[in-house]
């Protein structure tokens, strides 16, 4: 009954079965937004956050699905930018994870903050020498980006461009989409960045304060290149993942293995990086305020396990398969190091927000847990939901994957 | 007028003389504004810019000795943990005082200062600031009290300050007497373990105490460089104090 | 943010921040104010239906941009890469100055039983253009769009005065819930509309004396055309499920959604009438 | 008219909303945001107005701490200490600071109440005086007529407007005043050791070397919180080898403990014990002062000290106490060595009390320097025989005697209510609380008569607990007393109109009564007056009028005494010839109950709290109880980490204490200076004394001990499982 809303020469399921996909995450998404609503007008008190555990599994949210989204700026760069023509057949799905990923964090930091009505204070009062600062102008700027860049992604539906103005406006902004391009790689070159300066400046917190160059702590440039390294892992496996529900053939393989090949490439120097790093950071850093760091590892469960996991298990290991070409030919093995690589990246997060907050810091202190409130899992659950329904609807109404109609009709 | 010359407030608390009985914190909380705790508010989301906290020797009975450590913002002058890293300039060193001031109506609410602060010194507002019927009657003129979502912290009591300047320049004075200026906390500590003052005036008590061989600071090695210093003649806690994690003793705190 | 807004400083790092972020918002609002009045411009211009094709040419696949000397065998693969508007191609130019067309003897030529007269040329679109007496032009449908089409449930022909433009609309049909446009063949006004029974659509007054009719296909092309674009269509039935093959010789039906329902003849409508 | 198309209507749209983000609105708007979010209309504005200074004295505990009242208006808004008090040294305890929070408390009584329990939570019905008076006078009538008692429970006895109540009490039919265990029991005993009726004891920790505690919370609301601080302070400045040495003997690792220079921790109730041993050993090793040699009972042939200590070699109490023989010999010599030293003990039995008052006497502490001292007792005006006799304890009222209880707020807070249930005479006895406040056991009453609380009454506060000089000090009130509320005499002075007893006192109100003592002050001719306003003291010979005295009394100030009773001669188990028996008795008891564990409860389960934990508080106590885990709240367990790993218990979890009396929830901390094998349970406040719900009935652990009128010392063999 929606036909004409889909685009011509691509299958999709009938529109009953597409309700019937959409109802169960449009339930989970009215149950986030309930929890959503019981932060914003009780306050914070809903969550299980506290003055020692200021920052809850929402930051690691923010921090891993912007890392995540990293693949929108970094297809763009490359296929505008380095002109990977290849890429062109993701770019549009790359764009709406991206959106996707940055609206949802931005909307899930409007709550966690204490007093959203004055997020524009930010802008008004610029502290420039604080991280955050950079991020927020940054994430602000990105998401705008991105609205824009998706702006012709949606104009593309069979419907939209059948309006004159909807169709020229998409032409000519595609045709500066380089701009857009380039402004994207500059803005998530900081944010990024900044991301992992958040942690990396924080003088208090031995476990994650880093030695750096000029004002950026190392891990200013671990957070770039681990978000770049792993972006493209994440648009390979939302493809995969998207081709095996709409069990549908979206790319071309080669451009699968592109992805693979750069999210490599990438992760192994970052892993070297990385170890470094840690190495750095083992023997000179910590030491250095007063912490020796094997004193972080002493505390279950964060043992030194967690360390081995996410630099060896799921940063050098996918990174070497994803360097083989022989074994990134292999789907299940190309699929599995992108799952690798992320989850790598999303522990590198969890370790910088939670074990950071979780370790003591004054001699007399203990070691501290906490569990997320169902509002906090509630928060971040109506993000996925979100995500997936965009997603969904995106992917059905608009052209995500270029390619899909030629391999679709053999 | 002559230029005047900056202060650097500052503290020594003498841990030997801390009896744990909390006068320092209820004092605060008169003071500054601090509401009631709602009912399910616990040690983790309460709001006490001054906590005593009890540290153990980590030895088990009967060997167990306990050291009773009152904690506010150590007001650091060096690279100021929580100043930079604020988005919105809500936290600001005072030149003229050498208080870190947090200004809760510039206040986002985002929590990166409280993640930054190592002495776990500042505070959220996780509820709405309730005091019971009537009891609004009792607050102090001096303070307005904070909403919900912002951070605040100890900041010296530094409507005293303002206070004692006000009436200084109200009797043609430039400087304040140090007797003018006492936080609420050293002026209710029933032990005066709480010793406060200027610790640029080389006259001051808090001066001469602070260079005294057993005074020491929290966490010293940030290089935050904190402007309140403790002392203690018992050696063990010095040596919790030192965070030597060379020692097989675990601490334990209840506070 | 301003400098005048309290807590504003002018140190290095402030104006190196802000710096970049107005640069950045700057920049930003530049490049939606351009492509807003790019776009102003376009509509003024009427640019709209040119721009349409491009972009349906754009995302057409690649087995429907061939190159109309890859049908002749000039080349063994060509791509399109000037939306099918060859009276501006230097290629064409050039290869029709090299192989000029034979002129074919027949009146007609049958391909898997579409009868295609030769007195007219053709579009990719499939539509065809006469030159009539009056210098006019008369547009209709080829015999395989007809009997793709069938009898829609509905046809927006445009009114006299309109302005068509070469591969631009010129009407709109809808069958069966899909609805297709049909691309212009040439330049001109509408002067005369017509309907299936009187065997064209569209009288076209042309602008110019002479027309430039070089993108239309005509003579000898049109046989390997409608070879491949059978081949197309085959292939386009085969993945659709629809499970028919054009029998060699037979006469096709005349309304092929009418006779095999099942296939999705939206996709199909807008493959082969190149609306992506 | 044309129909509007949608193109239109979007056209409007969109344009409508370019129009509005060029208008000034939206920043505007973006502009209010910043007002309103720091003005919300529910954020309480403080008050502004006039500030003020004005002087008090708290009466919240016997301690008389001089307040500097800030007020704004006439609102109290800050209690600071008055600085150079020659009592209280400027400090003041937590309670105190924010006692002016007290008339706002959420479970403020401001109309008598009838109370109803059922189901775990108390139901009020407010209720006419008058109809109150015509309830409790029906049940005086049946009292009369069933021949059982009527019953007053003062819990701060040793004020002047005390002899009011006691004398309105007196004039019921059946009328008992009786008080409820107070002050100092060492104190105590020594008074029924001495030779002729002497005042109340007090120490001379200045001039001391060496103190040994059992138990009383020396640093923890003892005396006066800066009279300690005002020793701890001094002890700094002299030199380690000459300072005082204060010796802390309690099961618990209490705030006492942690600042003490020892800490020997005995066994559950094995105090006395350690005490005895102490004793044998200074005997043994004849490093007793030499007078006492010369003490009638010291080693009579009949009554013989020695004798009675005899039996307890260290070696003996040693596993009893759980002190080596070693430790206790070495502690011994100690003592003796560094004298002056000075016994000092907490809340305990009579018997108890008087092992160590012999222990005074003993190392020759008695009337010296340094040592145990008389206060000079205060002038009275009561000259009727029987009301200067003393007044019953708890303790002396026989059990299912009472008909009506009255019981004032600190009696209330302080015994534990089986101790009271256990007087009353039947189902049908009527409980009345007077209380400003319902928390706690005042939960437990029938009705509740509303009080004026602190800075509402007129009252009186006398020498604080172990002060060497008497003293007294008079709070008046700085805050309106609300419509509803009674003042006690006043109640009792209606009571007694109701039960038909013709109204003779010859006093007739609080104010009259203590401008009356006052006038007997003023004519002793002693002592002198500390007035806070000035700092300074003036000599009683100065002041010009009793008039005056009272005004410098109530406008802040205290009146001190300048000199202490001259010392008595004692005898160890002074003059009444039962008190030897008595004590052998108790120490046989001690002994079969000592390391008793019954069967399934294999924990000894011992309630603490400490000063201020009991009673109405201001809801800011939160900041200690709830916000921070400086104080326990009642709900509060504490156990040794290996003996909680035994019960399978998490540290933070909560879990469920059982005795044969019953369970309770309570919420597990481990704590590495906690006995193994031993419970410790927070008899303190519960979360309605702060400002939640009043409706449920408070548990508290008391109510599963085994306890006499010192419940808090008993060892109650109990169990506790995860909950």
């Amino acid at each position: 009954m929606d036909k004409q809303y889909i685009i011509r020469g691509v299958q999709r399921s009938s529109f009953r079965k597409f309700i019937a996909w959409m109802i169960p995450w449009a339930g989970l998404l009215i149950f986030g937004v309930y929890a959503i609503y019981l932060c914003l007008a009780k306050g914070l008190n809903q969550t299980n956050m506290d003055n020692r555990f200021a920052f809850g599994v929402w930051i690691f949210l923010d921090l891993t699905v912007i890392a995540l989204g990293a693949g929108a700026f970094f297809t763009g760069f490359l296929l505008y930018i380095l002109k990977k023509k290849e890429l062109h057949a993701v770019i549009n799905s790359a764009v709406v994870i991206g959106f996707i990923c940055y609206s949802g964090a931005v909307g899930v930091l409007m709550v966690d903050v204490g007093q959203p009505l004055r997020a524009w204070f930010t802008f008004w009062h610029p502290n420039v020498h604080s991280m955050l600062t950079e991020v927020t102008f940054c994430i602000t700027c990105y998401l705008t980006v991105l609205a824009i860049e998706y702006v012709p992604v949606i104009l593309k539906n069979r419907k939209l461009r059948e309006i004159p103005s909807m169709l020229v406006f998409e032409h000519e902004l595609h045709k500066l989409v380089f701009v857009l391009a380039a402004v994207g790689t500059f803005l998530s070159f900081f944010h990024q960045g900044s991301l992992g300066g958040l942690y990396g400046v924080l003088r208090g917190r031995p476990f994650a304060f880093r030695e750096g160059i000029a004002i950026w702590p190392s891990t200013f440039f671990l957070f770039i290149l681990s978000a770049a390294a792993v972006g493209p892992s994440f648009i390979l496996l939302t493809t995969w993942l998207v081709s095996k529900i709409s069990k549908k053939r979206l790319v071309k393989k080669n451009v699968l293995m592109l992805l693979g090949k750069i999210s490599g490439a990438l992760l192994i120097v970052y892993v070297l990086l990385k170890t470094i790093d840690t190495l750095v950071w083992i023997n000179s850093t910590s030491p250095a305020v007063g912490f020796p760091a094997y004193e972080f590892y002493s505390r279950k469960p964060f043992g030194t396990w967690i360390l081995f996991t996410e630099i060896v298990v799921f940063g050098l290991l996918p990174a070497l398969v994803l360097l083989s070409g022989r074994m990134r030919a292999h789907v299940g093995l190309l699929v599995t190091a992108a799952a690798f690589a992320c989850t790598g990246v999303a522990l590198n997060r969890f370790v910088m927000t939670i074990q950071t907050l979780a370790l003591p810091t004054l001699p007399f202190d203990p070691f501290l847990s906490y569990m997320p409130s169902w509002q906090e899992v509630g928060a971040f659950l109506a993000v996925i939901a979100y995500g997936v329904l965009v997603y969904s609807l995106s992917f059905r109404y608009l052209v995500l994957f270029p390619q899909e109609r030629e391999l679709s009709n053999g | 007028m002559t230029a005047q010359k900056n202060s650097r407030y500052g503290m020594v608390i003498d841990l030997d003389a801390c009896t744990g009985c909390g006068a320092c914190m209820v004092a605060c909380a008169v003071e500054n504004n601090i509401p009631p705790a709602p009912e399910s508010a616990n040690e983790r989301t309460g709001i006490t810019w001054m906590r005593v906290y009890k540290v153990l020797n980590g030895k088990s009975f009967p060997d167990t000795q306990a050291v009773f450590v009152p904690m506010m913002c150590q007001q650091c002058e060096h690279h100021t943990p929580c100043i930079s890293v604020c988005p919105q300039k809500a936290v600001e060193l005072d030149e003229e005082s050498g208080i870190v001031a947090q200004i809760p109506v510039r206040c986002l609410g985002c929590r990166y200062c409280m993640t930054a602060c190592p002495y776990h010194a500042r505070y959220f507002n996780w509820w709405d600031p309730v005091w019971p019927k009537g009891m609004e009657q009792t607050l102090n003129p001096d303070v307005a009290p904070r909403m919900r979502g912002v951070v605040e912290k100890c900041n010296f009591c530094h409507g005293r300050l303002q206070a004692a300047k006000a009436k200084a320049a109200a009797e043609g004075r430039i400087e304040i007497r140090p007797e003018e200026y006492q936080p609420a906390c050293s002026d209710a500590c029933p032990t005066n373990a709480i010793v406060f003052g200027d610790l640029n005036d080389e006259q001051s008590e808090v001066s001469r105490m602070a260079h005294q061989k057993d005074s020491f600071r929290l966490l010293e090695t940030l290089g935050s460089e904190p402007k309140v210093y403790f002392q203690s003649e018992r050696p063990w806690v010095h040596h919790i104090a030192e965070q030597d994690f060379a020692s097989p003793e675990k601490e334990t705190v209840h506070g | 943010m301003f400098p005048w807004v309290y807590g504003f400083t002018w140190d290095a790092g402030s104006i190196v921040f802000l710096g970049a972020f107005f640069t950045v918002l700057a920049v930003l609002v530049a490049t939606l104010m351009k492509a807003t009045l790019r776009a102003v411009n376009d509509v003024k211009l009427e640019r709209t239906e040119c721009i349409r094709w491009k972009s349906d040419f754009h995302d057409l696949p690649a087995a429907a941009k061939k190159c109309r000397h890859e049908f002749t065998g000039e080349f063994a693969h060509r791509t399109c890469d000037n939306n099918f508007d060859c009276r501006d191609c230097a290629t064409h130019a050039k290869l029709m100055s090299e192989h000029p067309l034979v002129v074919p003897e027949n009146a007609e030529d049958v391909v898997y039983g579409f009868t295609m007269p030769l007195d007219r040329m053709y579009h990719r679109g499939h539509t065809w253009v006469r030159r009539e007496e009056d210098g006019s032009f008369t547009i209709g449908l080829d015999d395989f769009a007809s009997r793709l089409i069938g009898v829609p449930e509905q046809i927006e022909l445009p009114p006299a005065g309109t302005r068509l433009r070469v591969n631009g609309t010129a009407w709109n049909v809808k069958k069966q819930g899909a609805a297709v446009r049909i691309l212009s063949p040439v330049e001109g006004e509408v002067i005369e509309a017509g309907d299936p029974q009187r065997g064209w659509f569209l009288r076209v007054k042309p602008l110019e004396e002479k027309p430039n009719l070089r993108n239309l296909l005509r003579g000898a092309e049109i046989r390997p055309w409608m070879l491949r674009e059978m081949e197309r269509f085959q292939g386009l039935l085969a993945t659709e499920g629809a499970g028919i093959a054009l029998a060699d010789g037979g006469v096709p039906v005349n309304d092929f959604s009418k006779a095999y329902p099942r296939a999705d003849w939206d996709t199909v409508m807008g493959e082969m009438l190149l609306e992506p | 008219m044309d129909k509007i198309s949608r193109r239109a209507l979007l056209k409007f749209a969109g344009g409508s909303v370019v129009g509005f983000l060029f208008s000034p609105m939206p920043w505007k708007l973006l502009d209010d945001t910043a007002k309103w979010s720091q003005n919300w209309s529910w954020i309480p504005k403080p008050p502004q107005g006039a500030i003020t200074i004005k002087y008090n004295t708290c009466t919240l505990c016997q301690a008389g701490c001089g307040v500097r009242v800030r007020c704004v208006g006439d609102r109290p808004v800050a209690l600071t200490g008055v600085h150079d008090h020659p009592i209280s040294f400027g400090a003041m305890c937590p309670a105190g600071i924010v006692g002016h929070h007290l008339p706002y408390h959420p479970a403020r009584v401001t109309q008598p109440l009838k109370l109803t329990e059922h189901a775990g939570s108390v139901d009020q019905y407010p209720l006419q005086p008058d109809e109150l008076m015509n309830d409790l006078a029906k049940v005086i009538g049946e009292a009369h007529s069933s021949g059982t008692s009527v019953v007053f429970v003062d819990g701060q006895p040793n004020r002047y407007v005390s002899q009011l109540y006691r004398q309105l009490i007196d004039s019921l039919p059946n009328g008992i005043y009786a008080v409820s265990p107070h002050g100092d029991a060492v104190s105590a005993a020594l008074q029924t050791m001495s030779e002729r009726p002497s005042g109340m004891l007090g120490y001379d920790l200045e001039h001391a070397r060496t103190i040994i505690n059992f138990r009383a919370p020396l640093m923890d609301g003892w005396g006066t919180p800066g009279r300690i601080g005002q020793i701890i302070k001094q002890q700094k400045k002299v030199g380690v080898s000459e300072r005082l040495k204060i010796i802390h003997v309690e099961t618990r690792y209490s705030r006492a403990a942690a600042m003490s220079d020892e800490w020997i921790p005995v066994n559950p109730g094995a105090d006395v014990f350690f005490a005895l041993g102490l004793a044998h050993v200074i005997v043994r090793e004849k490093l007793y002062a030499s007078a006492v040699r010369k003490t009638a009972d010291f080693d009579d042939a009949g009554i013989s000290f020695v004798k009675f200590v005899r039996e307890f070699s260290p070696d003996v109490v040693a596993p009893v106490t759980g002190i080596s023989a070693d430790k206790i010999t070495r502690t011994t010599r100690e003592l003796a060595r560094h004298t002056p030293a000075v016994v000092v003990g907490g809340t305990m039995s009579d018997e108890e009390a008087m092992v160590l008052a012999q222990l005074n006497l003993l190392l020759g502490s008695v009337g010296k320097t340094g040592g145990v001292v008389a206060r000079r007792s205060l002038p009275e005006i009561m000259t009727d025989r029987r009301e200067r006799s003393a007044a019953k304890t708890i303790a002396q009222i026989p059990d299912g005697s009472v008909h009506l209880l009255i019981v004032d707020e600190s009696a209330a807070a302080a015994i534990p209510w089986q101790i009271l249930e256990k007087k009353l005479a039947s189902e049908k006895s009527v409980v009345v609380s007077i209380a400003s406040h319902l928390v706690g056991q005042t939960k437990c009453a029938n009705y509740v008569v509303p009080s004026p609380t602190y800075l509402e009454s007129l009252r009186d506060v006398h020498s604080p607990e172990g002060s060497v000089f008497a003293s007294l000090s008079v709070s008046s009130p700085l805050i309106k007393v609300p419509a509803g509320v009674i003042e006690p005499a006043s109640f009792l002075q209606k009571l007694a109109a109701a039960a038909g007893v013709p109204a003779s006192p010859s006093i007739s109100s609080p104010e009259d009564l203590l401008k009356k003592h006052v006038d007997a002050l003023y004519r002793s001719r002693r002592g002198h007056v500390f007035v806070y306003a000035n700092k300074e003291t003036v000599d009683i010979s100065k002041i010009e009028s009793s008039e005056q005295l009272w005004k410098l009394l109530v406008d802040g100030g205290v009146w001190i005494d300048t000199s202490a009773e001259p010392a008595q001669r004692l005898l160890f188990f002074g003059h009444r010839k039962e008190n030897y028996a008595r004590m052998k008795t108790f120490i046989e008891e001690r002994k079969q109950s000592a390391g008793k564990r019954t069967g399934g409860f294999p924990l000894a389960l011992m309630p603490f709290r400490a000063c201020g934990d009991v009673g109405e508080i201001s809801p800011l106590m939160t900041k200690l109880y709830q916000e921070s885990g400086l104080r326990a709240m009642s709900n509060r367990a504490m156990i040794n980490p290996g003996t909680g790993a035994m019960f399978n218990l998490i540290d933070g979890a909560p879990a469920i204490v059982s005795t044969q009396k019953g369970k309770m929830k309570v919420d597990v901390r481990f704590d590495e200076s906690v006995m193994p094998s031993v419970l410790f349970v927070s008899a303190g406040p519960d979360k309605a004394c702060f400002n939640h719900s009043t409706a449920a009935k408070e548990e508290n652990i008391l109510l599963l001990c085994e306890c006499d009128t010192d419940s808090l010392h008993c060892a109650t063999p109990a169990n506790i499982q995860k909950a």
